[in-house]
């Protein structure tokens, strides 16, 4: 006897959508609130894990075509060269700034390297779980 | 007087867990067990609601709706695991 | 072959689009400002297209601003719904003697779509003394237990025709 | 709030360390998981007691709780869910390469 | 500001994830690989130079003054040995090019190895407890991946056990940090110092030491060394000799590290406890080493006396015996690596591991068999070989401290690894041939070079080792007065006062 | 006692209904018989009292300082969409995995469906065993 | 320039050989070789008059400075000796080696590790520091060790050269430990400068110490009794080995290195007494073993070592000097310590002779076994005479320089004996005689090699070859030993003014200048007491060779049969034998031993200092607590305590999950929003990770384990939980510091950010947070590289296309 899947698909993905916000606002916002690059990544791959529980890899592959390990060595790339582009700049290693801009739509908005430094620490995490859950998966 | 209102709430909620821990150790079966843990995520989002409260700080909102987020992830984990002894297929055969 | 591809596929970039507001909405609200800002829903408008270019091939349901609405009115249903069956579930749990007799019995539904099915089987999931276990792989059929089968399967089937007037009035 | 903490991480060490010394895979393994819940704990605790605010800027006006145990713990947190992760996937590797998830027959693995 | 002292750490880091996405091109593997080896050879010559002309370096990431942020504090002692990692891990790297199968290859064991060497320099320069607990990880994480590439049942086996074993050690290490944190409230090893030595290390902070010890001890194999046998003689022979080369003296550092500059206020841990646990562990290693016929577990064995000897100087506490050390660990590094691709070479060419299955291999390959020669000849501390020196200087040290008994050890041990290496050489490259000319596997130039060049840094260091003499000097000058070290981090800053 | 101090009480009071509420079901788990049973006092009473909380949450910091957290409205969205979810979907592991409903239960047709195919199916398998026998 | 070029000539020809033998791939190369030790020969002929005259040669090439290890070289007297007896001997037998070894041999080996082992040598005896010393000591062991195996196939050779290594390098490290005992109380490595600081040394507490090791390193590479085993087993090298190794110069360092000491530690009773008595023991046990052999070269090594006890307790006897009273008493026993000198440089005439004479037997007959030969003085006329020259000589008959030796030996042991500095008169007594004895058994055996070899009935039958006289090429190096070993004794005095005395006052530098140090040898002395004690010899001799037959029984009682080489047999076997006993014990392969062994050592190390040692003041203050958190706090100790006993792994994964979870709450009660948001993600992670990862596993069975186990594993937790709380609860009351993180809460103005920890985490410890990152990959990569790896085995590859 087959069963079918409708409730669960349907639902998961309304809450997909909601976590993946909520992940980039937590990524975005941890520098004044609870959040930052670890906990946004850790979210958003969550919100992968769903779908990959809920569909299958082939599935989710088809819509989110990406090598993940090349993700997470690209943020672990990203998070490790930003240090050294201050070492570059003649500032000590792993150097941030940060600075109040006026920009066009955003209005008055604080900028930081440290975005840059937590965006690689995102993707790693992203990268990591995820690549860490497939290699287990595709060895069934 | 509030705040031992919502001291009571949390020691219920507590109660309530600690209910949902022994549900865990007995079982009998496994879906019983993944209710338990369900129900222990949602109490905690509770918990912490009601300790935001008490504490007066709006600086847990988040933890309350990861929680919820993974308590659901989890049971459903969970529950494809008993089902099908696999949490994530390579290609659903359907 | 992409399941997630939803019924219809002509209002897809509209619907796109909705989504792509909602996201924003979402952003505005979580970002907690104390009044209402362009800036900061145009912030939430540009984080939404990100989101969506990232997970567009998942899109599919369509979302019609009517649909919002009776989204939210079913979310009102909902939790009469919840709160009747907890009631009743409560009486059930504290009653000093167990005399339920519960039971899966299959009804077989009118609604077709995959949102509305769902949209059923929640209600009905949140219902007193109803859960749904299983979908029939046509969609239709809808196996029920009932923690009381003898005493409600009746008011269930009853009260499942309402709501599926109630839902198809919002789909369709 | 301290006192009761501490002896909550001995009795999570002990559950940890028995866990430990069993033969089975999991067992061990969850025996680390459990040693890592104790540790963080333990640093926390150890970071002083929880006399102050949540240490965010404008929240509230201090005094905040100390901030450095915090980071730490982070840190080691994603230090061993990494570690954990490898663990397990070696065990299962393990288990499939020589058949066993007994700890104690292991020893007999000879080289092929 | 000091960027150069992060260079050894973030060149292999970058490397690492060069090379990750270098991954279909081997070739092109190999050319990064030896371009950011010889530019992080470079960059340490220009770093010891550097410290010998300006005194001890000192890099604030970020900026942040110390305590508050994290730093690398590069004095000679660590310089030394981020030059000798360098060379030695890149000599292994150019016998791997040779030696390692596609199959590995593949599977980035270049990359895994450049993020050892990136953990193994950060531990080393790291002027932060926590942080050194990081780097550690660095280490520890790309180490559980190479143990087990190759993944054979025993190998996986083995690996397991490693995992474990130092998954349990960090939890000390953590454990250790905690009550470090809960005491003292600051993470900066100088500053940890100038705490530790105004509250006077009472018997709590006796008590914490020693759970670092236990950290350290498992990481170097000192008493607690029982993980590394298995380990170390499992997995392909540039990973063993990675292991051998690099990973316990890790350990050992951090022991010479935290226990000079922070706890060495109480001499019962310092002299006792140490002086008892390398006793232990040279008599262990020494009968481990005579016990076995499988050459890779004789070498590892070798492996756990070398770290007990080393061990000796910390116990014996003078400034001799520090520099005797610090010569035997240089001298170690290079040599472990030595013996390591010597027996991966034998047992590549001969396909058995056990000392009673070969015989007369030095007809068939006398370079091999000379270098074996004279890795056991260098290991045994004969002069003019890298081991002497680091032999008379912990002599010296344990004679005029007055430590006969660690002193008896530690020559005693000389003989049982001659022993247990002549075992090696006589049974495997004496004796009746059985390989003839036709059978016998190629032993290519590509990997004799880099064994030629291992050995023949062995003789360079004992013969040379009037150049090394004044950076050794001044390694252990600074290990005997920690004040030094404490003056080039918080000199300007005066956190507490 | 002004507005303010009502609504706080009022939140105090849903959080220890909901408080109540979550022990009583809690009780149902220990009372109730089988896996079915119980995930209805999960599924139900539980996610009533955790929104109810929730709701307490969220008027107690609009009393304390006109704070309208999205975070609890989502989060009591979240809960509200999900937690049937959770509890149709374990219920169908626990069916499908093979537990058993109590003995007080009346009938399963589901059980009895999944019966009727397996019968079909070993129908059908024997009748082209039968045909490849009869072909040969 | 010449002592450098001494010492290094010889290695830079030994890297030289293996080369030039590609070139010159037959014996010829020997010819080169010879040049070696030739040149060296000569140029330490021509500066032996300026010895003579009291000068030295010095120079000093700095090596290790810093350490003050310079290659110091330094000729007198005494390194003159063993100078010419290391280049005049090493010609001889390079000559002889042309024609003794086959061309078939690796050639250019053999010659290297002979050039090795001169340069070496002479290393040794130049070195005018201990560090430096010691480097070439342990060459000239590296270098036997290699000429011992020099036929490596052979298992015998392989036995001794081991063997001899394993000796040698043991005291060799007894030595070096000496000498760094010395260098403690002098300050220097130079021995020039230890010497003049002798005096002020002994009230040194290492004095004595430093002593007995360096005696060790002597006796070792003497074959010193009970440390002689090896060289017998060391015969096993090619015969000009034995000759030049093993009987003239490397067993002759041993003498060297006490003579060279003797200024520093002679004087002293233990010196004398060690020195002496375990010369005089090896002498007796050499000579009396020597007798039983039957192969001839084990019967010259026991020869040997007799011989080089003989020399040690002479220079034992003279030592004495340096302590006596009268110059006249000093003179008189220092005259033993130029016996020593006289008799060990005739020992290298005569046993180098002897050993090449026994070499040519074997040579031609196939054979060193005494049982087999007979007779071949018909034959080989030329070796029989020169067989004749060595034996006599050695066994102290005129007119050979072993009849003046043995003389002055009997003059030395009556002068002690009757009177020295440590005793008094006749207490010594035992020296004469043991002496005397040794003397008999000296006699017999240099009997039996002349009559069991060259004598007798000839045994054809025995033997597979026709012998006959061997090529003249290899008679020239023994004629020219033999020419020596009768020069000397028509003109010893010569040897003595030119060779021996400028010794002297090396070894004696306190007496230098005193009349009659350097004695007039004369062959005829009248009738005194060495006289009567020689003819004693010869008679007791000849009787007991005749009678040798009857009392040859006494070998097999038990006393004599016991042999120091069952010891080393049974100390190397027990040694492999119990090492793995005792390795394989705890070294079981068991995770769970480990495990034990790191949580004993914990609760013993850590717990120890704890609790024994007054650290644990525990600290119960609880400011706030409230019912809540013990809830929590139950809830988690409730599943923890749970998790050992549940019988599924998803139960126990589950009250994982738990306990994570719980986790994360107490962060909140810790006001740790970040570290909740972590904590409960990672939880959940991690769960879906194991039972990703169950799917593969089967789920466990009950723990079958023996109650004591569990009882002990039990124990070892409670043991570790026990610590860790007290150590917490200690450290919470160990309030002296503030933490550092004050700083931080500026973190607004310093890092822009008002997360605290954020701001740690991205700034002020950025470089943890980079790491963690790159752990995390590693991680990820590894976990996939240990999966794609099983495909890969398997054939199939995961990846798909
Ligand atoms: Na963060
Ligand atoms: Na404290």
């Amino acid at each position: 006897m087959k069963g079918n899947d409708v409730i669960l698909r349907t639902v998961s993905r309304i809450v997909v959508f909601i976590i993946l916000t909520f992940g980039v606002e937590l990524f975005l916002s941890g520098h004044n609130n609870p959040g930052g690059g670890f906990i946004g990544g850790l979210v958003l791959s969550s919100a992968l894990v769903l779908l990959y529980v809920v569909f299958d890899i082939e599935t989710v592959h088809q819509g989110v075509p990406l090598d993940f390990k090349k993700v997470a060595a690209f943020g672990a790339m990203l998070a490790v060269l930003s240090g050294t582009a201050a070492a570059v700049l003649g500032h000590p290693f792993l150097s941030q700034g940060f600075g109040y801009f006026d920009l066009p739509i955003f209005g008055v908005t604080e900028l930081t390297t440290v975005t840059i430094f937590e965006a690689g620490v995102a993707l790693t995490v992203i990268g990591t779980v995820e690549t860490i859950i497939l290699s287990i998966s595709k060895d069934v | 007087m509030v705040n031992t209102l919502m001291l009571i709430a949390l020691i219920l909620f507590s109660f309530t867990i600690v209910i949902a821990v022994y549900r865990i150790i007995r079982g009998p079966s496994k879906p019983d067990r993944v209710i338990a843990l369900d129900m222990i995520g949602v109490n905690l989002l509770a918990s912490i609601a009601v300790v935001s409260c008490l504490l007066e700080t709006k600086a847990f909102m988040e933890v309350i709706l990861i929680l919820g987020i993974l308590s659901f992830i989890g049971t459903i984990a969970f529950s494809k695991y008993i089902e099908r002894g696999v949490i994530v297929e390579r290609r659903h055969n359907r | 072959m992409n399941k997630f591809r939803g019924t219809g596929g002509t209002g897809a970039t509209a619907a796109q689009f909705l989504l792509n507001l909602f996201i924003a909405f979402l952003w505005m609200l979580l970002l907690d400002e104390d009044k209402f800002r362009v800036t900061t829903f145009a912030a939430g408008f540009i984080v939404g297209i990100f989101i969506v270019f990232f997970m567009h091939r998942f899109f599919g349901t369509q979302f019609y601003l009517r649909r919002m609405f009776a989204i939210v009115k079913l979310m009102f249903i909902f939790i009469s719904e919840l709160v009747k069956s907890s009631w009743s579930v409560i009486g059930q749990i504290l009653s000093p003697k167990l005399t339920i007799r519960p039971g899966i019995f299959r009804y077989d539904t009118v609604l077709e779509s995959e949102g509305e099915v769902t949209t059923l089987s929640l209600l009905l999931t949140l219902t007193p003394g109803s859960v749904v276990m299983e979908v029939t792989e046509d969609g239709r059929g809808l196996y029920i237990h009932a923690m009381d089968i003898e005493s409600s399967k009746q008011a269930l089937i009853v009260q499942l025709k309402n709501f599926e007037k109630a839902i198809m009035e919002v789909t369709r | 709030m301290e006192v009761h903490m501490i002896i909550l991480t001995g009795v999570l060490v002990t559950v940890a360390v028995y866990l430990l010394l069993s033969r089975n895979m999991i067992r061990m393994i969850l025996g680390t998981a459990v040693l890592s819940h104790a540790v963080h704990l333990l640093l926390i605790t150890m970071g002083g007691a929880a006399e102050g605010h949540v240490p965010l800027l404008g929240e509230s006006d201090g005094p905040y709780v100390d901030a450095l145990p915090q980071a730490l713990i982070l840190t080691a947190i994603v230090i061993s869910f990494a570690t954990t992760a490898f663990l397990l996937v070696l065990a299962y590797r393990t288990y499939e390469e020589t058949g066993t998830d007994d700890l104690n027959y292991l020893r007999r693995v000879r080289r092929e | 500001m000091n960027n150069i002292l992060v260079l050894p750490m973030v060149i292999p880091l970058l490397t690492g994830f060069v090379l990750f996405f270098l991954r279909p091109s081997v070739r092109a593997q190999k050319l990064v690989a030896s371009l950011s080896i010889l530019s992080l050879i470079a960059v340490s010559v220009r770093m010891l130079l550097k410290i010998r002309d300006a005194g001890i370096l000192r890099l604030d990431f970020g900026g942040w003054k110390p305590p508050f942020g994290i730093l690398f504090v590069g004095d000679s002692f660590a310089a030394l040995l981020v030059l000798t990692t360098s060379i030695v891990s890149g000599l292994i790297l150019f016998y791997a090019f040779a030696a390692t199968e596609r199959r590995h290859e593949n599977m980035f064991f270049y990359p895994f190895s450049f993020f050892l060497v990136a953990g193994v320099n950060g531990s080393l320069l790291t002027g932060d407890l926590f942080n050194l607990f990081v780097c550690f990880e660095v280490m520890l994480l790309a180490s559980y991946v190479l143990v087990t590439l190759g993944g054979g049942k025993s190998q996986l086996a083995e690996s397991m056990k490693y995992v474990a074993i130092n998954v349990v050690a960090s939890w000390f290490f953590l454990v250790a940090l905690a009550f470090l944190y809960g005491t003292i409230g600051t993470l900066n090893m100088a500053h940890i110092s100038v705490r530790v030595a105004e509250a006077g290390q009472g018997p709590l902070l006796s008590a914490i030491a020693v759970i670092f010890l236990i950290v350290f001890a498992l990481k170097a194999g000192l008493l607690l060394y029982f993980w590394l046998p298995g380990s170390y003689s499992s997995p392909p022979a540039p990973v063993a000799a990675l292991f051998a080369a690099l990973l316990t003296k890790v350990g050992v550092y951090a022991m010479f590290r935290v226990f000079t500059l922070i706890f060495y206020h109480d001499s019962s841990i310092t002299h006792g406890l140490i002086g008892a646990m390398a006793v232990l562990t040279l008599a262990g290693g020494s009968l481990g080493a005579v016990a076995y016929k499988d050459i890779r577990v004789i070498a590892s064995y070798n492996v756990v006396i070398a770290v007990g000897f080393m061990m000796l100087g910390l116990a014996v506490f003078n400034e001799a015996a520090f520099r005797g050390s610090v010569y035997y660990l240089i001298h170690d590094m290079v040599i472990k690596a030595l013996l390591f691709l010597a027996v991966g070479s034998m047992i590549l060419l001969t396909g058995e591991s056990r000392i009673d299955r070969m015989s007369g291999l030095i007809r068939n390959y006398p370079l091999l068999g000379w270098l074996f020669f004279i890795t056991m000849l260098s290991l045994a501390g004969i002069p003019p070989f890298s081991g002497f020196i680091g032999k008379v200087y912990t002599g010296l040290g344990a004679v005029e401290g007055g430590n006969y008994w660690l002193l008896l050890a530690g020559f005693l041990s000389s003989l049982f690894v001659l022993y247990s290496l002549l075992r090696i050489f006589m049974n495997c490259f004496w004796g009746e041939t059985t390989i003839t000319r036709e059978e016998q596997r190629p032993l290519n130039k590509k990997k004799l070079i880099p064994l030629s060049l291992l050995g023949a840094l062995t003789l360079a260091i004992g013969v040379g080792t009037q150049v090394l003499a004044p950076f050794v000097a001044d390694a252990a000058h600074v290990l005997a007065n920690p004040e030094i070290y404490i003056e080039a981090v918080l000199g300007e800053v005066q956190p507490d006062e | 006692m002004n507005a303010d101090t009502i609504v706080e009480y009022t939140a105090a009071i849903l959080m220890v209904t909901g408080g109540l509420m979550s022990l009583v079901s809690a009780i149902g788990l220990i009372r109730l018989p089988d896996v079915y049973t119980r995930s209805h006092a999960a599924t139900k009473s539980s996610t009533l009292a955790v929104l109810l909380t929730l709701l307490g949450g969220f008027l107690y910091f609009w009393a304390l300082e006109r704070f309208i957290s999205v975070r609890l409205l989502l989060g009591i969205l979240f809960v509200f969409l999900t937690a049937p979810v959770a509890g149709h979907v374990i219920i169908r592991a626990a069916h499908r995995s093979g537990v058993k409903l109590a003995d007080i239960s009346k009938k399963d047709e589901l059980a009895e469906a999944k019966e009727r195919l397996m019968e079909e199916q070993n129908l059908e398998r024997l009748n082209r065993e039968k045909k490849n026998d009869s072909g040969v | 320039m010449l002592v450098v070029l001494g010492v290094f000539f010889p290695f830079a020809a030994a890297g030289l050989i293996p080369l030039l033998y590609r070139l010159i791939p037959n014996r010829r190369i020997g010819w080169f070789v010879m040049a070696v030790p030739l040149v060296l020969f000569a140029g330490l002929l021509s500066i032996v008059p300026g010895i003579a005259a009291g000068k030295t040669a010095n120079v000093t090439v700095p090596w290790i400075p810093d350490a003050g290890i310079d290659l110091a070289f330094h000729i007198d007297g005494l390194s003159m000796i063993f100078g010419l007896l290391i280049t005049g001997v090493g010609s001889l037998v390079v000559l002889y080696s042309i024609h003794y070894l086959s061309e078939r041999e690796s050639l250019g080996h053999f010659y290297a590790y002979l050039l090795l082992f001169m340069g070496a040598m002479l290393g040794v005896v130049f070195s005018d520091n201990l560090m430096v010393l010691y480097a070439f000591w342990e060459l000239t062991s590296i270098s036997s060790f290699l000429l011992i195996a020099f036929w490596y196939h052979r298992k015998g050779s392989r036995y001794g050269a081991r063997k001899s290594m394993l000796i040698t390098v043991f005291g060799g490290i007894g030595m070096l430990a000496g000498f760094l005992m010395l260098y403690s109380m002098t300050g220097t490595f130079s021995i020039r400068e230890t010497i003049t600081l002798a005096p002020e040394l002994s009230e040194q507490p290492l004095y004595l110490a430093a002593m007995i090791l360096v005696m060790l390193g002597a006796f070792t590479k003497s074959a010193q009794f009970p440390f002689h085993i090896w060289l017998p087993d060391a015969m096993e090298a090619p015969t000009p080995v034995s000759a030049y190794l093993h009987s003239a110069t490397m067993v002759k360092a041993g003498i060297y290195l006490i003579a060279r000491f003797t200024p520093i530690f002679g004087g002293e009773s233990t010196w004398f007494w060690t020195v002496s008595l375990i010369g005089i023991v090896t002498l007796l046990w050499g000579s009396f073993n020597a007798v039983k052999q039957n192969d001839l070269k084990a019967l010259l090594a026991y020869s040997t070592i007799s011989q080089l006890g003989l020399i040690m307790s002479l220079l034992g006897f003279g030592s004495a000097a340096l302590a006596a009273g009268t110059d006249a008493e000093q003179v008189l026993l220092a005259q033993a310590g130029f016996a020593a000198l006289f008799y060990m440089v005739n020992h290298s005439t005569f046993k180098g002779l002897l050993f090449m004479i026994v070499g040519i037997v074997d040579h031609e007959l196939g054979t060193r076994d005494i049982r087999r030969l007979g007779g071949l003085m018909a034959l080989m006329p030329v070796s029989f005479t020169l067989a004749v020259i060595g034996s006599f000589s050695m066994a102290g008959l005129p007119p050979f320089n072993g009849f003046l030796g043995k003389e002055m030996f009997f003059q030395a042991a009556v002068t002690v004996s009757s009177g020295n500095p440590f005793t008094a008169d006749g207490a010594a007594l035992l020296f004469p005689v043991v002496g005397w004895i040794a003397s008999v058994f000296t006699f017999i055996y240099c009997m039996i090699i002349v009559y069991r070899t060259f004598l007798g009935p000839r045994q054809p039958e025995k033997v597979d070859r026709l012998p006959h006289e061997a090529p003249k090429g290899m008679l020239v190096s023994p004629a020219v030993l033999a020419l020596f070993v009768v020069g000397i004794f028509f003109f010893p005095n010569l040897a003595g003014k030119y060779l021996i005395g400028p010794a002297m006052p090396a070894v004696f530098p306190t007496l230098a200048g005193k009349p009659g140090l350097v004695p007039h040898i004369q062959a005829w002395h009248g009738f005194n007491t060495p006289l009567l004690m020689t003819i004693g010899v010869i008679a007791a001799g000849i009787i007991l060779f005749v009678t040798f037959r009857h009392w040859r029984l006494i070998y097999r009682f038990p006393p004599f049969r016991w042999n120091l080489d069952t010891v080393y047999r049974g100390l190397i076997g027990g040694m492999e034998t119990g090492s793995t006993l005792i390795t394989k014990r705890y070294m079981s392969g068991n995770l769970r031993d480990y495990f034990v062994y790191i949580y004993v050592f914990f609760l013993a190390a850590a717990g120890g200092s704890l609790f024994l040692k007054g650290a644990f003041k525990p600290d119960f203050r609880m400011e706030t607590i409230a019912v809540y958190e013990v809830t929590f706090v139950l809830i988690m100790t409730f599943a923890a305590l749970a998790m050992p006993f549940v019988k599924s792994r998803i139960t126990a994964t589950l009250l994982n999950g738990v306990l994570g979870y719980s986790i994360a709450i107490f962060f909140i009660f810790f006001r740790a929003p970040d570290l909740a948001l972590t904590q409960t993600v990672i939880e959940t992670v991690t769960t879906v990770l194991f039972l990703l990862c169950f799917h593969f596993l089967p789920d466990w069975k009950p723990e079958r384990a023996p109650a004591r186990t569990k009882i002990i594993n039990g124990l070892i937790a409670l043991g570790a939980g026990a610590v860790v709380t007290g150590f917490a609860l200690t450290v919470k009351g160990y309030v002296v510091f503030d933490s550092i993180s004050g700083y931080f809460e500026d973190s607004y103005t310093l890092a822009g950010g008002k997360n605290i920890v954020n701001a740690i985490l991205g700034d002020f410890r950025a470089f943890d947070t980079m790491l963690e990152v790159v752990v995390l990959f590693i991680a990820g990569i590894g976990v996939y590289t240990l999966i794609v790896l099983k495909a890969k085995k398997g054939g199939g590859d995961i990846e798909g296309k």
